[in-house]
């Protein structure tokens, strides 16, 4: 095993990772942008390094200063986390040329299976079912039309040159064909300055479900189960589930030797995540291949029992996965809540700024992973989710009580969170019932004007008094405290003139 | 102690009686008709308990804005005390023209794109102008209806948090 | 299901079954002594009624008062956790009397097993083995002899009328009985004013195994497998863990199967535990039974993934036990450590008095039951446990890797805890081994003169430098923000000011 | 700057150069003939974060009876700055008598049990009084050898934190 790595990445997936090694007793090494110099992972870590200035592109991202920091630390592998570099395939690249294993895939494995139309078609190679579609542009409107009878309808007209619904028709039946081509391809034009577009089979409502693999370097590959990934909002995953309420054994070991034979055929190592629509009649369609650690890996974990860092480094250190398949049995049930630095109430604005208190949940079967600390400053310039609430349970039922006491429990102050929202989405009938989709949330909470509205208190009057109470006994207290002193802001928060107070009535008993 | 807050754009009476100790202890307090005998406990700088009527609270009370914070239950509230320092900052901050929408950045980031020009309607919740920040776009948009007035930034513009970009009328 | 109940407890086992209530939708009634006011129990509640001056005897263990509120508040049924009124027959009765159900066993139960002379006449009725022994006062010389004789040396004599070793002594053969009686018998006048002594079977070196079990009110009794409890000091439990390293399948059955019959025999239900000692040739002998939840119920909860007391409440709501026995499947192995607030250097002296900081660790796999926060007195009254770190880990390698980490990340400070002691024996390689016995801590860790000294560290030096760049630090910049105020001990504490001065850093950059 | 610290009875002399913020920034301390050039930044009134030669460390300093308690990596020292007013404290701290050792209660509790009687001599680490708190009965040992010299309280008697309870000599 490892003696040192360098953890290239920040927040609460720098925190996992050196939790990880801790447990191995393996020297960890952080790095920091100049805006990260007081953060959890550089404390966290044996040693620490500035990488740069806060911009990622000048720090997290910057390829050679990194190596320039593992050269000098002498670390014997790199951990790239997830987002950053860790699918940056000359990133895997040049610490395989610099003799610094990198603890992921090869870089040829990111290569296939990171771009995802070569993805697309080492699928299609390995008999792994795909969204249909006509892969290349549409010359023909004809073709098109018979493609998309071979097909069926629905059918989506896509823009080929970008992305963001622009340039985007769902096509219900052939009469209207002609017209959405036209109008998608000047919508196209116009957006993006090409008038491309290609055909795919439109899969309504589907579910996104992503298949855990596990590869070692000696050509064993096991599956870990699924993950529930479709409650999202632009199109980033807010809550994650194992295993999938619509997914039975059958289907779960279906999914599973697909999902392994596509990261062997990649010749992939490393944890991986096969990312795949599910439609309504169970078919399952592969998207793409992530090709590292997800958000979401712990879900997995509290189900199957397996750290996955640790497994990452295992593998990365040449070790053997020591368990079969057969051993792999998922116990219970596993959910992740997402807590964003942003306002629900707001389209999910981003919500930097500093965090007065922060009380994690605790208790039986909660996890928290958290990258942050009461008095620390969100940074406008990374990622807005600061930390990950998991739950287990014996059931579905259980994680979803359990998790509606412990986004109760959670308190972060200072700025807005996701939490609130949390909560409205575990009271959702429909989500207890676990019918949902990728449009889910869109389409059961968006409001037009404030975005996604939280749910009205009961109780409001009463709650409302309550805290008018405690305004005015914070203001009253404010007065007694510094009479001289007319309204400075700051003194109500001095916690030592409060000590001073408390021990004398203390002493009043 | 009589002092008058204002929450949700309303003002409330609150009369104040009996507590002795300033980090802790019971006594009453009216609102309106309603009469709390409120047993309450300051354990940290932010956190009270209040036990008001046998049922028990937790308050975070912390100063925002010129206001207190108020977060309990997980809701959150805004309050104003309207002491003579808080009754002069209503009236100074009345001072935005009626029916004026200023939309400012929430926060430093980089304008991406300009979704209006000067001179065009906009419906409330119509996007006006796209920040990015944190890794995302975030449409902003126009709470009220009418007409855009002045716009103060252009594509590719770094702004600071709480600058004026785009004013409606 | 109750829809209200009360809970007559305090600290984190209050906590613990507030959170249980909360996940199944039950509003809480707390009760607080006067010094608990702030006590975090009474802020998690839903309601809180103070029931009496700061000793336990005017307050928790106050039957009438504790019935009082219960009445006022109207709630269905009182939850007692464990210590104060849990295992008292008459507080059980006085709840039947009142009609309000007892969340436990029944007062007849508690009566047949709380008492341990009775508790050992129902096991041996029921053919359980116990620790062989003449029961009755010794009156014969030769009686004894034959005594000793028929169950075989050595054998221990102790003091009918009281313990604490005062009268006992170990008789290894024949030869030394006449003359241990005697001595015996002088020190028990001496100590206790009365002589009489009686002989038991004399267990070397034993562990400490108890047996979880769960009875429904129809006679359905389930086992939850094996705790470990040899880690002790001054006869109370620092580390528990689950599955023990000497249990085997055959004997967890054995031994599983015993409890359950010892249990029915008693007209048991709720939650119990039966204690063993186990000798070194795994032969087992009933001890004693705590009719109540124990404050090591975690480590069963994580292997089985039954949550107790939810299950407790389930019982005493009159639900059926919902699983058999064969669904009851130990996963991996889990470990609790006790934080106590005491100095393990000095002879595990309590160590009251108010925390400074306090930081659980998180991440995964980690559990903290706490009834502490920062800023909070840990008063003199009570029991001084402030919190337990439980770990889980597919066995029980991980889960010593995992506790020494978690063990690592928790800050108490203010206040002498446990925590070093517990990441001493987390690195001792008899402990590592599973070779230890109840006596392990004191003829381990024990030195006559400091306690149980802590390990030196290796690189001591550096850290000392390091320590002393902190504190001069700390010392300079209170001098540099207040030259005119000379050294108020309290100015270094102030947030507020360090916050204003941090943002100038900010600004500087 | 420079400091004298006292540490585990030992006096160090340390000499701070270059730092220029006062809750963070860079600069060198000496230490004798060790010299460590100190990157740190104060997180929270007690948190200190230290970056020396790459390591990483994080120090909790806060103010314990007259000297600064230092938690490092678990490890708690507690060390006192010599300045004027600590050297005065170190010079009437000296005035207890040399030999003599007063046993006190550590925290508010009950005597239970006295095991010695004015005269008697004890060993180093021999119980002299037992006193109960927090559900436990502690029993307080010599650390010297001596005889004891007065015995200040008697049994059932509640004491408070610190009051003198047997005294050795």
């Amino acid at each position: 095993m490892f003696k040192k790595i360098l953890i290239a990445n920040r927040g609460e997936i720098a925190l996992r990772i050196i939790r990880a090694c801790r447990d191995l007793e393996i020297t960890t090494v952080a790095i920091y942008s100049e805006a990260d110099r007081g953060a959890l992972h550089v404390r966290y870590a044996d040693e620490a390094y500035c990488v740069g200035p806060p911009p990622a592109i000048q720090s997290y991202l910057n390829i050679e200063k990194i190596l320039e920091i593992a050269r000098a630390a002498k670390v014997e592998a790199i951990h790239p986390g997830y987002g950053f570099l860790s699918e940056n395939a000359t990133f895997a690249r040049r610490c395989e040329e610099e003799g610094v294993v990198f603890i992921g895939p090869s870089s040829q494995a990111i290569q296939a299976m990171g771009n995802k139309t070569a993805a697309r078609k080492i699928a299609i190679q390995e008999g792994v079912p795909v969204v249909p579609g006509t892969e290349d542009v549409i010359e023909d409107d004809r073709m098109a039309m018979r493609f998309a009878e071979e097909i069926g309808f629905p059918v989506v007209i896509k823009a080929a040159a970008g992305g963001g619904g622009k340039g985007m028709r769902i096509v219900r039946n052939s009469r209207d064909m002609e017209s959405a081509l036209r109008s998608a391809r000047s919508e196209a034009r116009s957006a993006f300055g090409d008038p491309s577009v290609y055909l795919e089979k439109y899969i309504e409502e589907p579910r996104h479900i992503e298949i855990q693999v596990l590869g070692d370097k000696y050509g064993k590959m096991l599956y870990l189960g699924e993950r529930e990934c479709s409650i999202q909002r632009r199109h980033q995953k807010l809550i994650e589930e194992s295993p999938s309420v619509i997914v039975d054994p059958d289907l779960r070991q279906r999914m599973g030797k697909t999902a392994v034979r596509a990261a062997l055929a990649a010749g992939y190592y490393n944890a991986g995540t096969l990312e795949f629509l599910v439609d309504k009649n169970k078919n399952f369609y592969f998207l793409e291949m992530n090709t590292r650690l997800q958000v979401e890996h712990p879900v997995t974990e509290m189900v199957t029992g397996i750290d996955l860092v640790k497994e990452q480094l295992r593998i990365a250190a040449g070790e053997r996965l020591s368990y079969s398949q057969e051993e792999i049995q998922l116990h219970g049930a596993a959910m992740e809540c997402r807590i964003y630095a942003e306002d629900p109430e707001n389209h999910f604005m981003p919500s930097p700024g500093k965090i007065l208190v922060l009380q994690p949940p605790l208790g039986p079967w909660i996890r928290v992973d958290s990258g942050t600390f009461q008095g620390d400053e969100i940074s406008v310039y990374y990622d807005s989710m600061i930390a990950k609430l998991i739950v287990w349970g014996r059931d579905r039922r259980e994680v979803l009580q359990r998790m509606s006491r412990a986004l109760d429990e959670y308190k972060v102050l200072g700025i807005r969170t996701t939490i609130p929202f949390h909560k409205k989405v575990m009271k959702n009938p429909h989500f207890i019932a676990g019918n949902f989709h990728t449009h889910f949330i869109d389409s059961q909470f968006l409001d037009g004007s404030t975005g996604y509205p939280l749910e009205e208190e009961m109780d409001a009057d009463e709650l409302r008094d309550i805290a008018l109470i405690a305004a005015s006994l914070a203001y009253k207290n404010r007065k007694d405290s510094s009479p001289s002193t007319p309204s400075t802001n700051r003194n109500i928060l001095n916690p030592w003139k409060w000590m001073g107070r408390q021990q004398a009535l203390r002493r009043g008993f | 102690m009589t002092l008058e807050l204002l929450v949700n754009n309303q003002i409330y009476t609150l009369e104040i009686k009996e507590f002795q100790h300033s980090v802790g202890s019971t006594g009453i307090v009216r609102i309106g008709d309603r009469e709390y005998v409120v047993d309450y406990r300051q354990l940290d700088p932010l956190l009270y308990s209040l036990i008001i009527q046998g049922r028990s609270y937790q308050a975070f009370v912390y100063k925002a804005e010129g206001s207190y914070g108020v977060d309990l239950e997980g809701k959150t509230y805004s309050i104003q005390i309207l002491d003579e320092a808080g009754k002069r900052l209503r009236v100074s901050r009345a001072s935005t023209l009626p029916g004026q929408q200023v939309i400012s950045a929430p926060m430093p980031g980089k304008v991406i794109k300009l979704l209006v020009k000067v001179g065009d309607p906009v419906e409330a919740g119509q996007g006006v102008v796209v920040v990015e920040a944190m890794k995302m776009e975030n449409e902003l948009r126009a709470s009220i209806r009418g007409i855009v007035k002045e716009i103060k930034v252009s594509e590719g513009m770094a702004v600071n948090s709480g600058e004026p970009l785009v004013i409606l009328e």
